[in-house]
């Protein structure tokens, strides 16, 4: 057990942080530009440098290095040490280029990857609909060829980003007649286009982190499909081997513990802080027993994900995990903030710290959408029991096969 | 033996039932939740002409004379219906001035609130979560000047009913020189909460405040228990509906044995609680040396449960749950005012505590 | 609201009063006679009064009163002060006799009902097998017709009081043609006879509460059997109109409570009174309030059968709520009695107030009997989505019709 | 970062749990588990003979010179086979006497130890809880006379490590005057207990035993948490294994999505635990300043998630989980012990946070 990376990583971050100390924050006229041009332009240069983009290749717009999730996550703590901007965060890269890069016609990754790598194109994801959400080969947006074009009509739901994005990917029903999954196709839509219709759906918050997708008489140009008709499905499940950032879940339920702590330090039960209150303890130790228990779980993840070995449930259970903490720190956090129970929620963007009293009211209601969002806890225990445990498959689950 | 309500209480309950589902249906319970203004005077009206306003006061001043049993069982109906308004700090204010109160002030005071001339709120929170008598440091020295938190409809309220250092209680006419309020971004929109500065307020004693003080507590503690217990079945209600018909993989959804035991779960940590409520508030008027502990109990345990019916209740829902267009959101944040107004869950637990000299 | 039980239900508990100091304990020679034999003659006399075995007809030795739950109340509260012998317990008066008075013949009536409620005869019961748990009707042991004699064989679980019992009522599979529910039969058999063979089932606490009993070549009359062949399935099934004590449960519970109370008072923390520790407090408070709301539901159960009402989802929750409190209970008090938590479970019958610290390890392993003795919670939460909540059956659960 | 067993320490799991597999298995383990005698010298011959009985004891005294890393997969190992014997004690007998004592003293002993040819034991509660240092105050002026509580196999070992009053350590020699021993009624019968009666018995102090004592509490937490964590795998996999086997309703009952998803929640709260242990094992030999906080998380955590696994076994057992015969309650039994021993999970949750400061 060594928790260090060893003498070659070490190289690598002695490395970084002199590129980095060169090259970020932007000197001189650079300086002058505004946010996204600086990062477009530091993005590029890390990328040359092999930092970005590792698994894009060059023809991309990538810097096609080997594959090392050491390396990876060494690049992003440094990266992060020096508040870097890193590889364009969103859907599209995460989801979109990997599709395209396994997927896609030549012609449509030279169009696509290089600018969503470089965070000039912004994409969402079209595929939940308001009646299909576990059970997502339900969906019923129509795709119909009419020419050269394909005519879109539906709604999605729980769409990011969908204001901002310039594309989206959506998962439409083009073949009616076939069996339920087999007739859904993997289309891209330009967003600027009329009857594309966008609604902020406000959350129980009052934020409005999703919105609905309403296309209607929408068109998309017959090639604009990966995969071929009727592959959506498929084409939509590919997992690609790329670097996964194993340890990021992990990080964020550390980040929620310590902001935690701070907030038991900070405010007062009996005239004293609530820190020291006996029950207020047992519930922080308590929840620091999962914390570091995840913690340590994306350790060895990442330490099995570089040795190329599976690390057996763990990667199944992380997303529960991170849910139950975020739910109990939110359930403390809220017991913790005193009359300010009455407020309403504060600001609380996912994934980043409560902000005072009325963040800690966001983090007791927001710590609930990890159970829904992404896969229900329900749906995330049928997987732990299937594939991990090798329970039978549920009877209605079977009827889903693609699930 | 009869632990069970009388056919005058459960027709208290159908028909201010019946009232709340005519006069605010769900759509007009959004409306009201969304609007600037969350105080709805016909409703109130409503209300005030079923007799609401006066449920515990005594006949000779207008009131129905009843006993808090009677008060809570309407609150239930009300948290089940989630229905905006003052009923609680109105009623709590009357309650305050028919113990505490002169003849003079009864006389004044409590036809007019039984009556709903007058809107009657209680001001009974002081930064750093005190709400206890014995928390209180706003010094009545013939005028007021300080700030009380979270003082519901407080901008529509004609009388506070104020607690002061000692543990007492005075009167201040909202519209009187000194007195000023600004709304608090609360959760809960059905019943807004304000900030109320007084800057050399005129107020006026009740005599028997200090007596007065700790019934208030309770019959508090029971009437937001009754809420949170109405409010708690209803979501189960809610996620139970929603089962029997959103469908996925071709059947309702309700067919999963793991959301059937979730929803059974629900039920049964609130079925039972039915009676801890009414305990508590028979006890308010008949068993005198259990009253106070009985409330806390039913409070704490009550709010707390239903607190987690209301999570389990947004994830029964799905994605949908967490929207603020899906109405459980709007009996969440509901709950979330049952369970803190007054003090949280473990506060009032550790009282129980020492009320039973452990 | 009303919870004394007015002056009807009060002057009666004057009548027993007077009853009960004239009546127990037995006086004179009649006082050294053996335990068994005084309460047979105390029975005798309390039946001839018309305060136990109630809802009996005259004929079979019972005092044969008007169904009414609240005088049924008040002579348990009032046996229960005088500590006199309340009806003879056991599965005998639970399930036999009422299933004879329903669905017997009158030979069988006459023949083993008065000395049923007299506890001169007692009974076992002989429904589950190993393999036949929560899908009962599964059933194994077969029962087959040679000359005038039932021939049995088999094997039954989980029997209570094997040892002890003069007789079993046993579903048995006397046609194995016929499908599932419909292939049994209710027989009746003298377990003092050879090919009976009774082995304790060890729990893990130590103690044997329950048998398994061997079935070979075991013999019964040809009519010992209730109802027709094949009915045995609808016969065990019966429901009868008798006056249950639905506040039973929940004053074990309470009584559970404040034995784990005094047991807070007595054992020490820190130097103090475990009672005196906020953790304690928070956790003992918290369980009471579960008790008060099950003691409570119990009162709003009894009224509500007084009237002949229902008490809606109550009555299907009584058993999973007083499993809940008493594995909580269980492992409060485990954790209440320090090191003693490494010895092995002491004295706790089931249904009595645990004994020393040694008795709370055995609260804390025996309450998770709860969850499974008759009916797994599971089960029990089926029952109350299903028949309480109206949610569809399940899948598998449709394959048993009878449950 | 590595953050995964060497291949050297899974050989030795492996190596020691085939030796377990064959040496004593369900039906062995039950024999021992249900005899008057639980000590099995041929089964502990054979744990020495692989090496076990000096792991982490220097090179120089026949020990292996390892890590308390690798002392403590080898906890996990015999956890998971619940296999009986008097590896901790033993393994924390040496453990003192190489970081407290005498260059002599551990001349004479560690060998020995090391070799099987000694059995040691660790001799450290009192009467009421008291298993810290700080607490013991059983007073060693020469002689020993006093009383420990939950030794275990103290009428097997030969050497006893005494806690005494100002936390230091002492050997005691079993055999010798004025050493009583009397087996306890305890619940896990893999590991025997005895009380410990001193009667003017006389003992040798460790030099450096008061700086011992703690580390000798920070490797017993770790032990303790690896046995649990070993213990709980298999209460998991026992249940997945009944459920995959056993039929209702013509189906195995793992089909059934309710238990699916208890079966699931077992596997959660187990799995991630690896590294919280092997964390706290990894910190006492390499990361000094979070040794002491790592091992009483570790053991309040793991203990305490493995406990609940072992009653959630029994249910997902059905009835079937609640006797004698079944494997489960030895399993169970084995997690009370490691819960309790060396003091509860409250506990040591309290220290961790008077530790972090808070």
């Amino acid at each position: 057990m060594d928790l260090s990376y060893g003498d070659e990583y070490e190289a690598l971050r002695g490395e970084l942080r002199q590129f980095l100390t060169r090259s970020w924050p932007l000197q001189g006229e650079e300086a002058k530009l505004g946010f996204p041009e600086q990062a477009a332009l530091f993005r590029k240069r890390a990328t040359e440098a092999g930092y970005l983009n590792r698994s894009i290749p060059k023809r991309y717009g990538g810097s096609e290095q080997p594959a090392d999730v050491l390396t990876a996550q060494v690049i992003r703590e440094e990266f992060g040490r020096a508040k870097a901007p890193g590889e364009a965060r969103g859907i599209g890269t995460m989801m979109l280029v990997p599709t395209l890069l396994e997927r896609g016609e030549e012609w449509q990754k030279e169009k696509w990857i290089p600018g969503s790598i470089s965070g000039e194109i912004t994409w969402c994801q079209g595929y939940s609909e308001p009646g299909s959400g576990s059970d997502l080969a339900s969906l019923k947006t129509r795709g119909e060829l009419v020419g050269d074009e394909w005519v879109i009509n539906g709604q999605k739901i729980w769409t990011s980003g969908a204001q901002r994005a310039d594309f989206m990917f959506c998962l439409t029903r083009t073949e009616p007649d076939a069996p339920k999954h087999a007739g859904i196709s993997y289309l891209l839509i330009d967003m600027k286009q009329p009857g594309v219709d966008v609604r902020p759906l406000k959350q129980m918050t009052g934020g409005a982190t999703f919105n609905e997708v309403f296309l209607n008489d929408v068109r998309a140009p017959a090639d604009w499909i990966v995969g071929k008709r009727g592959e959506g499905w498929i084409v939509s499940r590919t997992t690609l081997k790329h670097e996964r950032n194993s340890i990021g879940a992990a990080t964020q339920t550390s980040v929620i513990f310590t902001a935690l702590v701070r907030l038991a330090q900070r405010v007062e039960k009996n005239g004293a802080p609530a820190i020291r209150d006996p029950v207020v303890r047992q519930r922080l130790a308590t929840l620091e027993g999962y914390v570091r228990a995840h913690q340590y779980s994306g350790y060895y993840q990442l330490t099995r994900d570089s040795k190329g070995e599976s690390a057996g449930l763990i990667p199944l259970m992380n997303k529960l995990i991170g849910t139950t903490i975020s739910q109990e720190a939110g359930k403390i956090g809220y017991d913790l903030v005193g009359e300010d129970a009455l407020l309403a929620a504060g600001e609380r963007t996912l994934g980043l710290m409560p902000k005072g009293n009325q963040g800690w009211v966001a983090q007791f209601m927001s710590s609930l959408g990890g159970s829904i969002a992404g896969g229900t806890a329900n749906i995330q225990r049928n997987i732990i029991a299937e594939r991990g445990l090798g329970l039978p498959r549920d009877a209605a689950a079977d009827r889903s096969a693609g699930k | 033996m009869n632990f069970d309500l009388s056919e005058e209480q459960l027709l208290l309950q159908e028909t201010v039932g019946q009232f709340v589902a005519n006069e605010c249906p769900p759509t007009r319970l959004r409306e009201l939740f969304d609007a600037d203004d969350g105080f709805d005077s016909v409703l109130w009206k409503g209300m005030i002409e079923l007799g609401l306003g006066g449920i515990t006061l005594p006949d000779e001043f207008g009131g129905a004379g009843l006993e808090m049993l009677d008060l809570a069982v309407v609150s239930e109906v009300l948290g089940h219906a989630c229905a905006p308004g003052p009923f609680v700090p109105h009623s709590l204010a009357g309650l305050a001035i028919a113990l505490g109160g002169s003849d003079e002030q009864k006389q004044r005071w409590l036809p007019r609130l039984a009556s709903g001339e007058t809107l009657g709120t209680v001001a009974i929170c002081e930064s750093g979560d005190r709400w206890q008598l014995e928390e209180w440091a706003l010094a009545a020295d013939g005028t007021l000047t300080g700030e009380k938190l979270h003082v519901p409809f407080a901008s529509n309220a004609d009388l506070l009913v104020v607690g002061v250092a000692g543990g007492g209680l005075v009167l201040v006419e909202r519209d009187s020189t000194g007195v000023s309020v600004e709304e608090i971004d609360g959760a809960d929109r059905t019943r807004r909460l304000f900030r109320v500065t007084f800057d050399g307020a005129s107020c006026e004693p009740l005599p028997e405040g200090v007596a007065a003080a700790p019934r208030l507590r309770d019959a508090g503690l029971v009437l937001l228990a009754a809420d949170a217990f109405g409010a708690a079945r209803r979501l189960v209600d809610m996620s139970v509906e929603y089962a029997q018909t959103r469908e996925q993989f071709g059947v309702t959804i309700g067919h999963f044995q793991a959301l059937k035991h979730q929803l059974a779960n629900m039920a049964v940590e609130v079925e039972p609680c039915r009676g801890l409520y009414w305990y508590a508030a028979h006890a308010f008027d008949h068993v005198a040396e259990e009253a106070e502990r009985s409330a806390a109990l039913a409070k704490s345990h009550i709010t707390d449960r239903a607190m987690q019916v209301a999570r389990d209740a947004v994830e029964a829902h799905g994605g949908i749950g967490f929207t603020w267009e899906c109405d459980v959101q709007i009996w969440f944040k509901r709950v979330m005012f049952d369970r803190a107004f007054l003090g949280a869950p473990a506060f009032h637990r550790e009282r129980a505590a020492q009320l039973a000299g452990w």
